[in-house]
């Protein structure tokens, strides 16, 4: 039971991951919650039996795929709706 | 036998590693290796094909694993025509671009050749293969390439252009792989000749599932109505030589592999007649949108969705002469169209829109290149003496055999629209005046060019003369693909029968 | 408008799709014939290779591997050939966040345990979970945190690309090895020892530590390529 | 774990798996930032690889990993060849990911803008 709870919690975070990384407008934290998705895609691999993949989607699902967005934001804009804002990420660390 | 089918994937993909620690030693063996490694796939294809035809198929064992088990190549007539006319069109599209930007200092020209190699050992790959998932890893092959050589201008648009073939290709991607889910979960294999022989253990809403998720996962690559939005853009954009690949390598690999997904693998009824009309759909909206273009190799590029749509209409037809005039309609359509894309490339070279109206009078400045578009215009649209007649002829016939009168009035409008459209540009290029403030500057094709489409233009008009020197390869292809069972039992005789 | 479209058109489709998957349901009772047993069977019998994962990935569907590592090449080649730009500056590169000390003597102890792991994990692909996609990514990291936490970590282009093509051109000749004998391409023809060995499972190993050597070579390379994408 | 808690384990995986791919195809298809497009992209790629492992699993099953001694628990073992072409599958998605953001900073480049409309110089 307890481990029925537990997938249905990641179930549920994953989508609510998902969702998040639709509707927000920031898109640093966009790409922050589809970060958030593979990590929680990787437990749910390994709670079906697939630690090999798990393993995969860790390394790049979370750590490599995340910072290829990161970087193109930082070539680009990180507001869905600016135009030409590619300095915003600069300001927001400062 | 001369050696054996995997060769044709594996050398290329060895000469793709090598070829940037050779790119150091000696920059102009960057263009020189792939033209080689072509060749030597021209060659083996054709001497394969040969013995094929002579002895029967070649089912090529990968891994040492018996075919459920492992991956397996199929060379058989169908498949090694195919290849032989891919590899061939390849060395042609080397040939002709050998010199292309070579005194650019630049970095996309020297990887250029690389991902042209990639993009004809893919398509080769996705004819030869007979795994399914096997085929999506070439199938991402021949993407990648393609997103890449799409992408190769810095300027104009490109970049636009590969983005949207990019999206399109990854969702059809992601069709596939949902397909191959469902297969796998059903039947629990991935090899081909193994699927069609357990399809009949399949609940059928999933096999009509399955089998439009497939559709959709390579209609992209074969260019069906609704998934060719991002063709125009891309055969645009894209170098004038990869426009040629494109209609004559990529979009044969795409409709053989949708060709055996409907023909071998799901024994759908139905199927065949949603073939014909999707091919029927294609072909109507294609070429009427072909004459309203203004740019050339725009229009080009429709006129290629068109044609296909023909050859998905003569495979629906169901019958061995149907899939005869679908294989040589294939034939014709890879030896002209790259004649076409090559000879316009030329007659548009040093326009910035490309556009059709500014070629008016070319024919007095550029002779040749002229009269390689003019044979190309005729040879398409089926007039009597060239390679184009013989194809259109026989769909007719074969259409005619089944009593589908309808289809051959549509054929036969369809034919009058296209004769409409290249006959424009013919006129213009001949019997229009010379305009020197709009008109492009003319420029003469260099010599290799001039061989890639004199080769091209040779075999049109021997093609033309003697149909009959290619008809006993097609006959021997169409009954390769109509007999089901002896493709099952060709690949499965090597099996070993599973301990369950 | 058209997302009332787009929505109509996903829900149709997401109906049929979990209609089709709820009465697939989980497991693999539903076929008789599947290979799945096959592979489980011969990977102890004949391979002696602990993981099957590796088994399949490596020996018996090698070949989509060789396509998947061409995948990535093909995706670091063009990846130069599209970010390329006239005016190259040599040695810029975007800084995503100025790290501080910590980050920076933390980075440097973790980077050796985190390329120790990697290698460990590629190593020891047939014996335990993970292998050369694994621990090639792995390695991967390791270098990327390296590259964000110093300005002036640099990796030799030159070195990646040897690494990348030798990696590459032994896979294929490892393949080709396997016509040695009447064998197929690809086929195993060394002895595969016992069980649980490190030197155990033929071919097995050494092409999927070739391919972690592939896969940490090529991904570090798109990742510094992207890095050194400034406007 | 008894039957019942499985098919509901069954339902909420498929039933996630297949709500992150509708979700990631309307991002895809009908958000108008270039880079939202690709996030999108990557959730779908997600939910797939989910739907493929989750069709290998079996009730109480092992990860299909032979441990010393134990050579005969292969019945146990979940199926293998999903996830064996998972693992070829992110390394896939992940190559196209990063073709697709880096023609994102090319069109950046020319364009100065992420927004789709503002790009269309082709029809879409």
């Amino acid at each position: 039971m307890t481990y029925l709870i537990l997938i249905f919690f990641l179930l549920l975070l994953m989508l609510g991951a998902a969702i998040y990384a639709i509707v927000q407008k920031d898109l640093l934290y966009a790409v922050i919650a589809t970060g958030v998705i593979s990590l929680v895609l990787t437990v749910l691999f390994y709670l079906l039996q697939a630690p090999d993949v798990a393993l995969t989607e860790a390394a790049i699902g979370v750590a490599l795929t995340t910072i290829i967005f990161i970087i193109t934001i930082r070539n680009t804009v990180r507001h869905e709706d600016d135009y030409n804002k590619k300095d915003d990420l600069k300001s927001a660390v400062e | 036998m001369v050696g054996s089918p995997v060769l044709l994937i594996a050398i290329p993909l060895l000469a793709a590693f090598l070829i940037p620690l050779l790119g150091m030693i000696w920059k102009e063996l960057v263009r020189i290796i792939p033209g080689l490694v072509l060749a030597y796939m021209m060659v083996l294809s054709a001497s394969l094909l040969y013995y094929v035809l002579e002895n029967g198929p070649i089912i090529e064992i990968l891994a040492g694993w018996r075919p459920p088990l492992g991956i397996n190549l199929v060379f058989s007539p169908l498949t090694g025509f195919l290849t032989t006319i891919m590899t061939f069109l390849g060395f042609i599209v080397w040939l002709f671009s050998y010199r292309f930007k070579r005194n650019v200092e630049f970095e996309p020209a020297k990887k250029y050749f690389i991902f042209l190699m990639m993009l004809i050992a893919g398509a080769v790959g996705i004819v030869l293969t007979g795994d399914i998932f096997n085929q999506f890893v070439f199938i991402e092959i021949v993407g990648i390439s393609a997103y890449a050589l799409t992408a190769f201008y810095t300027g104009r648009n490109a970049a636009e252009a590969s983005f949207k073939y990019l999206l399109m290709g990854s969702l059809s991607a992601s069709a596939l792989l949902i397909a191959i889910a469902i297969i796998y979960s059903q039947l629990g294999t991935l090899n081909m000749a193994d699927i069609a022989n357990n399809i009949h253990l399949m609940d059928p809403n999933f096999k009509v599932i399955a089998l439009i998720l497939f559709i959709v996962g390579i209609g992209i690559e074969a260019e069906i109505f609704p998934l060719n939005g991002w063709a125009p853009d891309a055969y645009t954009e894209a170098p004038g030589p990869i426009g040629a690949a494109f209609a004559g390598i990529v979009v044969k690999a795409g409709v053989y592999a949708m060709v055996r997904m409907v023909f071998t693998l799901f024994d759908v009824s139905g199927a065949t007649e949603f073939l014909l009309i999707i091919g029927l759909v294609t072909l109507i909206i294609a070429e009427t949108t072909a004459l309203r273009q203004e740019k050339l190799k725009r229009m080009l590029a429709y006129s290629s969705i068109g044609q296909m749509g023909l050859v998905f209409v003569a495979f629906g037809i169901g019958t061995v002469e149907g899939i005869f005039a679908a294989l040589f309609l294939m034939l014709n359509h890879a030896i002209i169209k790259p004649l076409l894309f090559f000879s316009g490339s030329y007659l548009v070279f040093n326009s910035k829109d490309k556009k059709i109206k500014e070629m008016n009078g070319l024919g007095k400045y550029m002779p040749m290149t002229a009269a390689f578009f003019a044979l190309g215009s005729f040879a398409i649209v089926g007039l009597p003496p060239f390679a184009g007649f013989w194809s259109k002829l026989s769909i007719l016939t074969a259409a005619a055999n089944e009593g589908m009168l309808l289809i051959i009035a549509l054929i036969l409008m369809v034919s009058v629209v296209e004769i409409v459209y290249y006959f424009r540009v013919v006129n213009r290029i001949y019997f229009f005046k010379f305009d020197k403030a709009s008109t492009v500057i003319p420029h003469k094709p260099r010599i290799n060019a001039v061989f890639a489409m004199a080769v091209l233009g040779i075999l049109i008009l021997l093609i033309g003369f003697y149909p009959d020197a290619v008809t006993g390869v097609l006959h021997k292809a169409s009954d390769d693909l109509m007999n089901t069972q002896q493709y099952i039992k060709n690949v499965l005789s090597l099996g070993q029968t599973l301990t369950n | 408008m058209k997302k009332f479209i787009v929505i109509i058109t996903l829900a149709t489709l997401g109906f049929y799709l979990g209609e089709t998957f709820y009465e697939l349901g989980f497991g693999n009772a539903r076929f008789e014939h599947g290979v799945k047993d096959a592979y489980l069977e011969k990977t102890v019998s004949e391979l002696h290779v602990a993981n099957t994962i590796t088994s399949i990935i490596v020996n018996f569907r090698g070949f989509d591997t060789l396509g998947e590592v061409t995948v990535l090449f093909l995706a670091a080649t063009a990846l130069g050939g599209i970010l390329y730009k006239k005016k190259h500056h040599a040695g810029d590169r975007s800084v995503l966040f100025p790290a501080s000390r910590i980050v920076m003597s933390g980075s440097k102890l973790l980077f050796p345990a985190v390329i120790l792991l990697g290698v460990y994990i590629f190593v020891h692909g047939h014996l335990s979970p993970g292998g050369g996609f694994q621990g090639g990514t792995i390695v991967a990291t390791g270098f990327l945190l390296m590259l964000l936490a110093y300005d002036d970590f640099t990796v030799s282009h030159h070195v990646l690309s040897y690494v990348e093509s030798f990696a590459g051109i032994f896979f294929v000749l490892f393949g080709l090895a396997g016509f040695y004998n009447g064998g197929t391409f690809l086929e195993n023809f060394m002895p595969v020892g016992t069980m649980n060995d490190l030197f155990s499972g033929g071919i097995i190993p050494i092409i999927y530590i070739l391919v972690g050597f592939k896969v940490a070579a090529e991904l570090t390379g798109l990742i510094y390529t992207v890095l050194h994408e400034k406007d | 774990m008894d039957d019942k808690i499985f098919e509901i384990m069954q339902f909420g995986v498929y039933t996630a798996s297949i709500l992150l791919i509708l979700i990631g195809l309307y991002a895809a298809l009908t958000k108008k930032s270039l880079i939202k497009i690709v996030i999108g992209l990557s959730i779908v790629d997600a939910g797939i690889h989910l739907l493929l492992v989750a069709i290998g699993y079996i009730n109480l099953g092992t990860a299909p990993i032979f441990s010393p001694g134990y050579e005969d628990t292969a019945s146990k073992m979940v199926d293998p060849v999903p996830q064996a072409l998972v693992l070829t599958a992110i390394v896939i998605g992940f190559a196209v990911t990063a073709v697709a953001l880096s023609l994102v900073i090319r069109l950046y480049r020319h364009h100065h803008t992420l927004e789709i409309d503002e790009i269309k110089n082709l029809k879409w």
